[in-house]
């Protein structure tokens, strides 16, 4: 499942609430990944766009391949202006057993960071300024060049 | 005509186009000086899909998006 | 830090206090990995006994290993029962850096799995039965035999 | 007297032992059949560190411990 919201994540109520929604399931592991907002080089936050069509395809195919191995997948971003030291990003992975959990957690996590078509900005006196130097060009970044 | 959205840090407002592949939209583009610093480091994707080829054929209500860089999270 | 509880964890209560403590102290990352007694095998739950010395000296050696990375840990475990669909076990690592996050957490509890001195029971028709098949000799077994 | 307790599942009192080392503790449990199941897969701390070796002096006040195999979670 995946959730976008504006503005910060209410951290707390989607841990709880994903935690009520599995806990009977009969999973052995649940493995949330939480991004916070870091204050650092001036910063008073970050903002995000999103396209949503992509996210949601890409997001369908890990959760395809976490299913097969008797996982699921579950992730919440913001859109939009998130303060310092308030959260953007969960994703979360329920596996009947721990390794596979581990792995899928850091695997799916890194290809997030590689793959989601998520653009990210830095909050300095009111501007956005694209986060260039941290941004991953996709594959086949440059067929028009 | 083909649409082409521009994502994210881009900032360009759409436009149509009228191409029966992407060689002929990267003609297109050669000329566009705004687009200069985004063409070396964008991915490519028609109707949602990422594709690696320029032979790719477009259709007329087909949807070419341009995707900068990433970094969600 | 390392909490022992009687009974089930209060997962919701625990990862949202643990959250709202850590989330002005500038880790980027914050990686529970949640334990959920799965039901099988016709138990009714789990049971634990800890030894808490060496427990909390384990526990010391990981942190330490992990403030040298900047990263923190938390843990809570259970003593005693604690029925299906209900946690045992929660560890958490803090991290500014997510792949330190993601490697840590992966190390921690697996290493967990292998030193921790922890002693698991099945629960079966209102008794404890060793889970001596699951259950990994600590280094140097059969010193005495 | 050295104090030797029985961690986890293995459900045996703790006792009292007059030993200078750990060989001298192998000695008195060769002939305990209530630990036979145990002294191969057992772990032994002495005051909360484990040890590797029988040669450890023990001193009148340690504590030694047997830990059975664990799982935790």
């Amino acid at each position: 499942m995946l959730e976008l919201y504006e503005g910060p994540l209410h951290v707390e109520e989607i841990i709880s609430r994903w935690y009520g929604d599995v806990k009977d399931k009969n999973f052995g592991a649940f493995i949330p990944f939480i991004g916070i907002v870091r204050d650092e080089q001036g910063i008073d936050g970050l903002s995000f766009d999103i396209y949503e069509p992509i996210l949601k395809s890409w997001f369908d195919g890990w959760q395809a391949k976490a299913n097969q191995e008797n996982a699921m997948l579950l992730m919440a971003h913001s859109k939009g202006d998130v303060p310092n030291h308030t959260s953007s990003y969960i994703s979360a992975v329920l596996s009947p057993q721990r390794k596979v959990g581990l792995r899928l957690i850091n695997d799916f996590v890194e290809d997030f960071k590689a793959s989601a078509p998520i653009w990210k900005y830095d909050l300095i006196d009111g501007k956005r300024v694209y986060a260039k130097n941290r941004s991953m060009p996709l594959g086949g970044a440059g067929l028009l060049a | 005509m083909a649409s082409v959205e521009f994502l994210g840090p881009i900032g360009k407002e759409p436009m149509e186009v009228d191409i029966q592949n992407l060689n002929e939209l990267k003609a297109i583009f050669s000329d566009d000086k705004s687009l200069k610093e985004w063409l070396d480091i964008c991915a490519i994707a028609v109707n949602d899909s990422l594709v690696d080829s320029l032979d790719i054929k477009i259709k007329p209500d087909d949807k070419i998006s341009l995707l900068p860089p990433v970094c969600g999270g």
